[in-house]
């Protein structure tokens, strides 16, 4: 068995919907009772539709969100019930990188002072070599030194985003959470990051937690592949497994619907019915069962549990 | 809703004057009306309200001289204890009530009653008692002998014995029941007291049928009331104003002599104000005629004594005549030929603001650095009168206004060394036991020529002390449409529209 | 491919403008924000350099009241003191009293807004009821039962206007620290552990600033007027020290025989009080990305 | 079948902006038939929403056409005053946006905003204009129309959202559909229903549609024809499967090589280098030339024209015409 | 919906109790005597600590504020330190001539606010917008009083339209309201044209003109609806203005409204008349709050109030 970096433990998280003109409070199930194992130098992907709780399952784990229920380990480490104080060190060895790179970077500071703000927390550097270690980094990303003082609304997209996965980079991390890094941007540059991104795994042996809900994209830079619908892990393998023998059948929905470049290969599409519930109110059982065409009576009692089908393949259905 | 006669009492005639022959008047004046209960008021203003509906035994002319009102005579004993009062006979109350001696005797009671503590109270703390000796003959009895006894007496509305009971001291306030010109018919506090004419007056009233007195605060929209003629009479008249309305065919403008002084408090138990040279420098140095012109428009005379002229046993002092060298001069023999940083204090209106302003301005001419300190009445008797020892007080200048209707009124409270505050308004701190037994003397002598010769010696001594700086007795300016008649205002601010009559 | 190296460099060599010069651009071409800008720093170089022609307190009682002249360009008032001169140096007093006020009313208020929108819980509910409270007096009124605690002058008037601007600011603040607080940038750095401190300070006061900026130079306006209201109360700081309300309020006696008396000092309160609103308008303008 | 629905020519759009003027879209041609789902693609800020705006002229404020033809059924629409281009949209050019959420108004009931239409253009009464509402409510599929006829947009879901926007765009029976990026606010499941329901209208009544996008597997899962616009200018146009088979123009060989494909197995994805040029930056000659490996001198100095191929077929590349003049 | 306000007006409770204690200390630390300031200058030491006594000034606070307390619970108010009236019967008439003023007011000027705001967003950067605002944007630059004071020579003095002062018909609150509205006018104008400006450049905007909608029914229909909402919050806070502007527009014109009897008792340290109607603006202040509150969730469908 391979190390584990990160294990969530049934974790859950609500939050509350809206407050101030309730009588009663109501809560979006963001996250129900989600586990599974990070390992040490592999790529987990996530992928599911917005909402399901992807970000916020990125979240929890760099404690960015106070879980409701459940454990979080990393490095061996419960950081369930750390403070603010107590997750400093800790968020020097996980960084994040976040699907907007328009917003995640302070729009009033020079991009020397965002690559280099991580070493400002975490270390004792002076200014001059933080300042050093940023003109580095960015080089590594492909920007160079005459971008060290400029503003973050001066840059393209892609080149942002590189900004973002220079701070990431900054303090040494061990894990990388990368909030749909890719998904704002257009193909040919989402291209140059997903290569990037590799490039940077090989050359500092990273982890990444990879979020997605594109699974073309999933498929070129995961090992492992993580689906989630409404808050739930229905289906957890690894890649090869997935694309051959998606085992839920919404992961085999999803599949399905993703359009593929070229018109010669035409496929039959599964065309599910219905929308994605309100995560307000979830389903009694299983949570696709709305939308599910092998829906059966338990499905609507029960909520399947992720269960080993094969071996590293776990699945949450009734029908397997 | 606050109408407060019985119905059957109101005159009968058509009191809604119709369209074309509008026999109503409307008197605009410059604060509210604080309360109808004319025993338990002390501001000029309420007085002149309630004066519309209540009389007295006495009552002072436009010249302040005393007449007889609804006592139709008096007689004083010789040791000047007791005083006789024949009440006219056949006046009613408004409600009916006849006017008797038993009636005056009530009113007398209800007045010196300690538990009550009206306000009027202080006007007769010399009184022992009253008897009625006959259904229309009252005697009072005095503790000591007190000269303006008279004026005091004058000062006393008679109010409806039935309407006292049945209201209450409370109640009264909004149900006035007197025997003057004017009956009650409404009064909204804060925009307007109605009353209408009396058709039962004893004596020759008032041409009008409805009389309003409405409170305009803002000079400026008084003004204009008057103009547009939704005002036919307003007092005070701003003097600063006169010039606009002089050319207005439709409005005249009356001067009267008043009763009130301006003048400043000094504190003489402050150590540069302690030296009587200080003060008569201080009092050379104010251009009169320039406080005359730029603080009254003109409208003043100098302040030739600590009275003014309109009240009795005046009699003017050579004036402080504006003398800087002099004043220059007396600052140096007293030690302060550069002068000395002071304050002075008023009252936060724009007029008062102005002439503390020029009064600092002036003695800025010999040295004198004096704040202007505008204070809000609140504070201002609040810094006053929460001094207990004259070392506690923190006032030094107080530029104010006196009215009095008496000497001793005008006197006492002002200058005897028993008045300092926080018992009374001696601001000055004055202690003079010259001056202190004078006034004394002077309130308890009844024969009127030893009383001006009193009188006359303590002017003196309080004009050489200089314990103010005397600036000036106010020209009372109000105005009115030319349309307006009999209205007149006293010497004492108080507006008489017992025959009011109108050519609308 | 020389060429194509050289095109490529040029791109990127492409010289981006740094925000200030860009928003002072923008800024500039709006033309009534900055003829409103240009006269408000004429004020205060007025307000600083103080070229009166006259001694304010000069009196001169044989010339009272008189008319715009030559000599006395906005006339005399009724002691026969130099108008003009009395409008510039009161420049210096409101412009103080509403820079001073304002000012002081804008940190404690951000301070408090900023804690009560990133803590939230008891400090906001303890903050912001208590704003609730203040903003439910009338504020006039406050600034009244504030000046009459203290006593009149110039100073409790500050502090008046001060305290009447707190809440105000705590509202702006706080609303738009809740906003920042959502944004990704902030949870980005929240996600490296930068301390609160540093994240209050550093990332979430810099984005209210616009805001901050907006609604004090709106407020300073505001004070202006304030202060001249209390004075009209008679709640205005000492008549000797010529600020505009003052003067305003006690021209207004005035008014038929010396309109001069009344109208200058209620022109310098007009246009300058038009100023900043102009100049809050137009910064709002440059400031809110929404509106390009 | 092969009805020119709309046809734009030499379609030119400009912004006034505080320096200069910057054309967004430049001399681009293209048609609609009837019946017929045609593509336009391109990164971000190459004019496709430009396009499709300057069509209905909904262009902002600051937008202006230039120069070009629209024409609808022949007649140059450009041309109408005001009150005819309103009559044009909504019955005769329908338009769907990307963002479904906010294109609906909040503070409105979404039955309401649907009768909005068909009482302008249909000149429906009140009732008949509701019956039709929740008539086309239920064409796109949504269960319970009645309920959904009173619901305000926030109540609804992303994919519900847009089958509304659909239903109000078809509602007055329009010749021509613009589709700008209809789905890439979606996520794929619903995607598949909502691309899935736009072909079914269209074949039910035989629109033309215009689709806008910048997913090449949209593209090749539902066009005929496909245009590809680099830089405010049409690079290459041609048949979806030819497009896909034999890309000719070296931007859309590389846009087509940098989507990432499921099963490829390479390890590194093959991209365009460099950025689309900002436009106020253009460069001389071809825009795609600095980000171009094959570029040669000629690229830097001298724009290429749109070259017509064969019938379906354009490409704007010095590379292809010489190639092709070579052949020739 | 009535759950909400039902809620709503039982929290009021614990806030109104906070604020009677914050305006009891509030008035009581203002130095000043009411019974000093009643008897005058002329009265004696005895008579003003009589009177003191009578006023039950001499109690202490705790006493004085549980007085105060129980008074205003059991709908006995007190007398009025300074009238000797009862305060309901001083306060009650007073709230008339405010009310009407303020309605009246809030009235025109978010009428004419609104219309500014819109006619100079949809020419914006055009000239009737510079003109437009800039008026508007003068409105908030004069001091109330002189404008008030000018308006009365203009329009009562020189031309007789309107009475100088008082409450005698509607035609008496032209004046006052028109001074009082002149700013409200422009921060509704301001209001309703930068959020205008906003929604016109709304997705949903360009949605209604691709259907054909005239230019008319999509600003009047789809983005006045939506700018009301932003609208309505401003509305409510310049109540605040409104009744604070109303003490100095009372002044001027003479009107028995509140907000004058209000200077009026604090000069007086009329404690009892003071605290009622600090109590009652209060109470004003949140009851309208919570009407803004409900009209927001009336044009704003996203909120429910369940
Ligand atoms: N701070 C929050 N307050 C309230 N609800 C929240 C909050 N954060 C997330 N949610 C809700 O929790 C659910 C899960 O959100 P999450 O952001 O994890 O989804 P996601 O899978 O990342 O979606 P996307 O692909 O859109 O980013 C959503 O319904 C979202 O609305
Ligand atoms: N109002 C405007 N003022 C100035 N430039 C504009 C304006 N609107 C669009 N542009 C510019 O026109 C160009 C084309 O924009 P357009 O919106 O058509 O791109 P697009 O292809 O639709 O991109 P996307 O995929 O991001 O929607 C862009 O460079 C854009 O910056
Ligand atoms: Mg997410
Ligand atoms: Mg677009």
């Amino acid at each position: 068995m391979r190390e584990t970096l990160v294990e969530l433990k049934n974790v859950r998280k609500q939050f509350l919907a809206s407050k101030k003109f309730m009588e009663e409070k109501k809560y979006v199930k963001a996250i129900n009772g989600v586990s599974f194992e990070i390992y040490k130098g592999e790529t987990l992907a996530i992928v599911g539709e917005s909402g399901c709780g992807k970000s916020t399952t990125g979240r929890a784990i760099n404690k960015l969100i106070d879980i409701d229920e459940g454990e979080v380990w990393f490095d061996h480490e419960n950081i369930t019930n750390y403070s603010s104080h107590m997750m400093k060190p800790v968020r020097s060895k996980m960084q994040m990188v976040f699907q907007d790179p328009y917003g995640s970077l302070n729009p009033r500071m020079k991009i020397r002072d965002i690559v280099s703000e991580p070493l400002l927390v975490h270390t004792n550097l002076s200014k001059k070599e933080r300042y050093q270690k940023a003109k580095e980094l960015l080089e590594i990303v492909g920007l160079n030194e005459g971008h060290l003082r400029r503003y973050a609304h001066e840059f393209s997209g892609g080149q942002r985003q590189r900004i973002g996965i220079a701070r990431a980079l900054t303090v040494n991390p061990k894990l990388i959470i990368a909030d749909e890094p890719v998904s704002a941007l257009d193909v040919s540059i989402q291209a140059q990051v997903i290569n990037l991104f590799k490039e940077l795994q090989r050359e500092f042996h990273l982890t990444y937690l990879f979020i997605s809900h594109d699974l073309s994209v999933v498929e070129h830079i995961s090992d492992r592949i993580g689906v989630m619908y409404l808050g739930h892990l229905v289906e957890i393998t690894a890649k090869e497994q997935l694309y051959k023998n998606p085992l839920h059948p919404y992961t085999q929905a999803l599949l399905s619907a993703i359009p593929i470049a070229d018109p010669a290969k035409k496929k039959k599409r599964i065309i599910l019915k219905g929308d994605i519930p309100n995560p307000i109110d979830l389903p009694v059982g299983c949570p696709f069962n709305t939308r599910c065409m092998h829906v059966q009576d338990k499905c609507y009692k029960i909520v399947p549990q992720l269960q080993e089908a094969a071996s590293g393949h776990k699945v949450a259905c009734h029908l397997i | 809703d606050q109408i407060a006669l019985d119905q059957s009492n109101e005159p009968v005639a058509n009191s809604q004057s119709s369209e074309g022959n509008d026999k109503s008047m409307v008197i605009a004046v410059n604060a509210e009306i604080i309360s109808l209960d004319p025993h338990n008021i002390s501001d000029t203003l309420s007085r002149s309200a309630t004066n519309t509906m209540y009389e007295s035994l006495l009552e002072h002319n436009n010249s302040m001289e005393l007449e007889e009102c609804l006592a139709e005579r008096y007689e004083i004993s010789e040791d000047g204890l007791e005083y006789t009062f024949y009440i006219r006979q056949g006046i009613e109350f408004h409600d009916g009530t006849a006017l008797n001696a038993e009636a005056v005797k009530y009113n007398f009671d209800r007045v010196t009653d300690e538990e009550k503590n009206l306000r009027r109270r202080r006007n007769f703390l010399q009184v022992e008692s009253t008897e009625v000796i006959d259904e229309y003959v009252l005697k009072i009895y005095l503790k000591a002998p007190f000269a303006p006894m008279l004026d005091r007496v004058a000062s006393l509305s008679i109010i409806s014995p039935k309407a006292l009971e049945e209201y209450g001291d409370r109640g009264i306030i909004t149900n006035p029941v007197g025997t003057g010109p004017y009956v009650y018919k409404e009064w909204v506090t804060g925009d307007r007291l109605v009353v209408i004419k009396n058709q039962n007056y004893w004596r020759s009233g008032p041409q009008i049928e409805t009389l309003t007195i409405k409170p305009i605060l803002e000079n400026g929209a008084r003004i204009a009331m008057l103009q547009t003629g939704e005002a036919d009479f307003i007092y005070p008249m701003p003097t600063e104003q006169v010039n606009i309305v002089a050319n207005d065919a439709n409005i005249e403008v009356i001067e009267g002599m008043s009763t009130i002084a301006r003048f400043t408090f000094i504190n003489t138990s402050k150590d540069f104000y302690s030296d009587v040279r200080v003060r008569q420098a201080m009092n050379y140095a104010i251009d009169k005629e320039a406080y005359t012109n730029v603080v009254r428009s003109g409208y003043s005379t100098p302040l030739s004594s600590h009275v003014p002229a309109s009240i009795k046993y005046h009699v003017p002092q050579p004036l402080y005549e504006y003398n800087l060298e002099k004043a220059k001069q007396l600052m140096a023999e007293a030690g302060y030929p550069d002068g000395f940083k002071t304050h002075i204090w008023a009252p936060n209106d724009t007029e008062n603001m102005r002439g503390m302003e020029f009064v600092s301005q002036q003695l800025a001419q010999i040295g004198i650095e004096a704040e202007v300190i505008p204070m809000e009445e609140g504070t201002l008797s609040n810094s006053i009168y929460s001094a207990q020892t004259p070392e506690e007080s923190t006032v030094h200048m107080w530029y104010v206004s006196w009215s009095a209707f008496d000497f001793d009124g005008a006197t006492n409270s002002l200058f005897h060394s028993r008045n300092i505050p926080p018992t009374a308004p001696n601001v000055s701190y004055y202690r003079n036991p010259v001056a202190d037994e004078l006034i004394d003397l002077g309130s308890t002598e009844v024969n009127s020529i030893k009383r001006a010769g009193i009188y006359s010696e303590l002017q003196e001594i309080i004009w050489e002390d200089a314990p103010w700086l005397f600036l000036g007795s106010d020209v009372l300016l109000s105005a009115k449409r030319t349309t307006t008649e009999g209205i007149s205002v006293g010497p004492g601010g108080a507006i008489n529209s017992r025959e009011a009559s109108t050519s609308k | 491919m020389k060429v194509n190296t050289e095109i490529k460099k040029k791109q990127e060599d492409y010289k981006f403008e740094s925000p200030m010069i860009e928003l002072s651009r923008k800024f500039l071409k709006k033309k009534v924000a900055t003829v409103s800008f240009f006269f408000i720093l004429f004020l205060i170089i007025l307000a600083i350099f103080q070229p009166t022609p006259y001694d304010i307190s000069q009196t001169d009682y044989s010339n009272t009241l008189s008319k715009p002249s030559a000599e006395h360009w906005f006339g005399t008032d009724e002691y026969g003191r130099d108008i003009f001169s009395r409008i510039v140096y009161g420049t210096k007093l409101s412009l103080t009293v509403a820079i001073v006020g304002v000012t002081v009313g804008a940190v404690i208020g951000s301070i408090l807004g900023l804690i009560a929108g990133y803590y939230r819980g008891i400090p906001e509910m303890i903050i912001m009821r208590t704003c609730d409270v203040l903003l439910a007096f009338p504020g006039l009124l406050l600034a009244i039962g504030i000046v009459a605690i203290i006593g009149p002058g110039l100073i409790n008037v500050v502090i008046a206007i001060a305290i009447y601007g707190i809440p105000n600011f705590t509202r702006i603040i706080r609303s738009s620290t809740l906003a920042i607080k959502e944004l990704l940038y902030v949870e980005a750095s929240q996600s490296i552990g930068v301390s609160d401190l540093r994240l209050l300070f550093k990332h979430i006061f810099p984005g209210t600033v616009p805001a901050l900026i907006v609604s004090y130079t709106m407020r300073l306006g505001t004070a202006i007027i304030t202060a001249a209201s209390l004075s009209f109360l008679g709640f205005g700081a000492s008549p000797s020290n010529p600020d505009w309300g003052a003067m305003l309020s006690s021209g207004r006696n005035y008014i038929g025989i010396a309109p001069h008396m009344l109208f200058y000092p209620g022109l310098a309160i007009f246009l300058t009080v038009l100023g900043f609103n102009l100049l809050g308008d137009g910064l709002r303008d440059t400031l809110d990305p929404k509106l390009d | 079948m092969s009805i020119k629905l709309l046809e734009v020519k030499n379609l030119t759009t400009e912004f006034k902006t505080d320096k200069k003027s910057l054309t967004a879209v430049k001399n681009v041609s293209f048609y609609v038939n009837q019946g017929e789902v045609v593509g336009l693609v391109g990164e971000s800020g190459s004019g496709k929403s430009v396009t499709s705006l300057s069509v209905l002229r909904l262009l902002p404020e600051n937008g202006y056409i230039s120069e070009g033809e629209v024409l609808l059924s022949q007649n140059n629409i450009l041309n109408l005053d005001q009150k005819s281009i309103r009559n044009i949209r909504g019955s005769e050019i329908a338009m769907i946006f990307q963002d479904p959420m906010s294109s609906l108004n909040p503070v409105i009931k979404v039955g309401e905003q649907l009768m909005e239409c068909t009482m302008l253009h249909l000149k429906h009464t009140k009732k008949e204009a509701k019956a039709h509402a929740i008539e086309m409510i239920k064409q796109v599929g949504i269960s319970a129309p009645e309920d959904v006829f009173n619901r305000y947009p926030h109540q609804l879901s992303g994919g519900m959202s847009q089958r509304i926007m659909i239903a109000m765009a078809l509602s007055c029976n329009p010749k021509v559909l613009i589709a700008d990026e209809p789905t890439t606010a979606l996520d794929v499941t619903i995607q598949a229903q909502v691309l899935d329901l736009i072909t079914e209208m269209k074949e039910q009544s035989n629109i033309g549609v215009l689709l806008i996008t910048h997913d090449l597997g949209v593209v090749a899962e539902m066009c005929d024809r496909v245009i590809v616009m680099y830089c405010g200018r049409i690079v290459e146009s041609a048949e979806v499967s030819c497009l896909f088979e034999n890309p000719l123009h070296p931007y859309t060989q590389g846009l087509i090589a940098s989507v990432p494909k499921i099963g490829s197995g390479s390890d590194i994805l093959p991209y365009i280098k460099g950025r689309v040029p900002d436009l106020s930056q253009m460069p001389i000659g071809c825009k795609f030339a600095p980000r171009c490996d094959g570029a040669i001198e000629k690229c830097f100095i001298e724009e290429p024209l749109l070259i017509q191929l064969d019938n379906q077929r354009q490409c704007r590349c010095h590379l292809v015409s010489e190639r092709g003049e070579r052949n020739a | 919906m009535r759950g909400y306000i039902v809620k709503r007006l039982l929290n009021m409770i614990p806030i109104m109790f906070v604020v009677s204690i914050v305006i009891f200390l509030f008035i009581h630390m203002i130095p000043g005597d009411p019974a000093r300031l009643l008897a005058g200058h002329q009265a004696t030491f005895e008579e003003v600590e009589l009177l003191k006594e009578q006023m039950g000034l001499n109690n202490s606070y705790i006493v004085q504020y549980k007085d105060f307390m129980v008074g205003m619970l059991t709908g006995n108010w007190g007398n009025s330190l300074k009238t000797g009236l009862p305060v309901g019967d001083m306060v009650i008439p007073r709230m008339k001539p405010t009310l009407i003023l303020a309605i009246f007011t809030i009235v025109w000027s978010v009428i004419s606010g609104i219309a500014i705001g819109i006619i100079s967003a949809i020419n914006r950067g055009k000239w009737i917008d510079y003109v437009v605002m800039i008026g508007a944007s003068s409105g908030i630059s004069l001091p109330l009083f002189w404008l008030g004071l000018m308006l009365m020579q203009i329009f009562s003095v020189q031309l007789g339209w309107f009475p100088t002062t008082g409450i005698d018909g509607l035609k008496s609150y032209v004046l006052p309201s028109i001074t009082l509205g002149a700013g409200i006018t422009a921060m509704i104008a301001r209001y309703t044209r930068s959020s205008m400006i906003e929604i016109l450049k709304e997705n949903y905007i360009r949605t209604s003109r691709a259907k054909g909608l005239s230019e008319f029914i999509v600003v009047n229909r789809h983005a006045l609806r939506n700018s009301l909402i932003d609208v309505i919050t401003i509305v409510g806070l310049q109540f605040g203005f409104l009744l604070a502007g109303s003490v100095l527009v009372e002044t001027v014109f003479a009107i028995p409204g509140l907000g004058r009897l209000l200077i009026d008792s604090i000069l007086f340290r009329d404690y009892t008349v003071v605290q009622t109607v600090l109590l009652i603006f209060t109470f004003q202040f949140l009851i309208i709050n919570l009407i803004v509150d409900v009209l927001y969730g009336v044009f704003n469908p996203k909120i429910k109030y369940e």
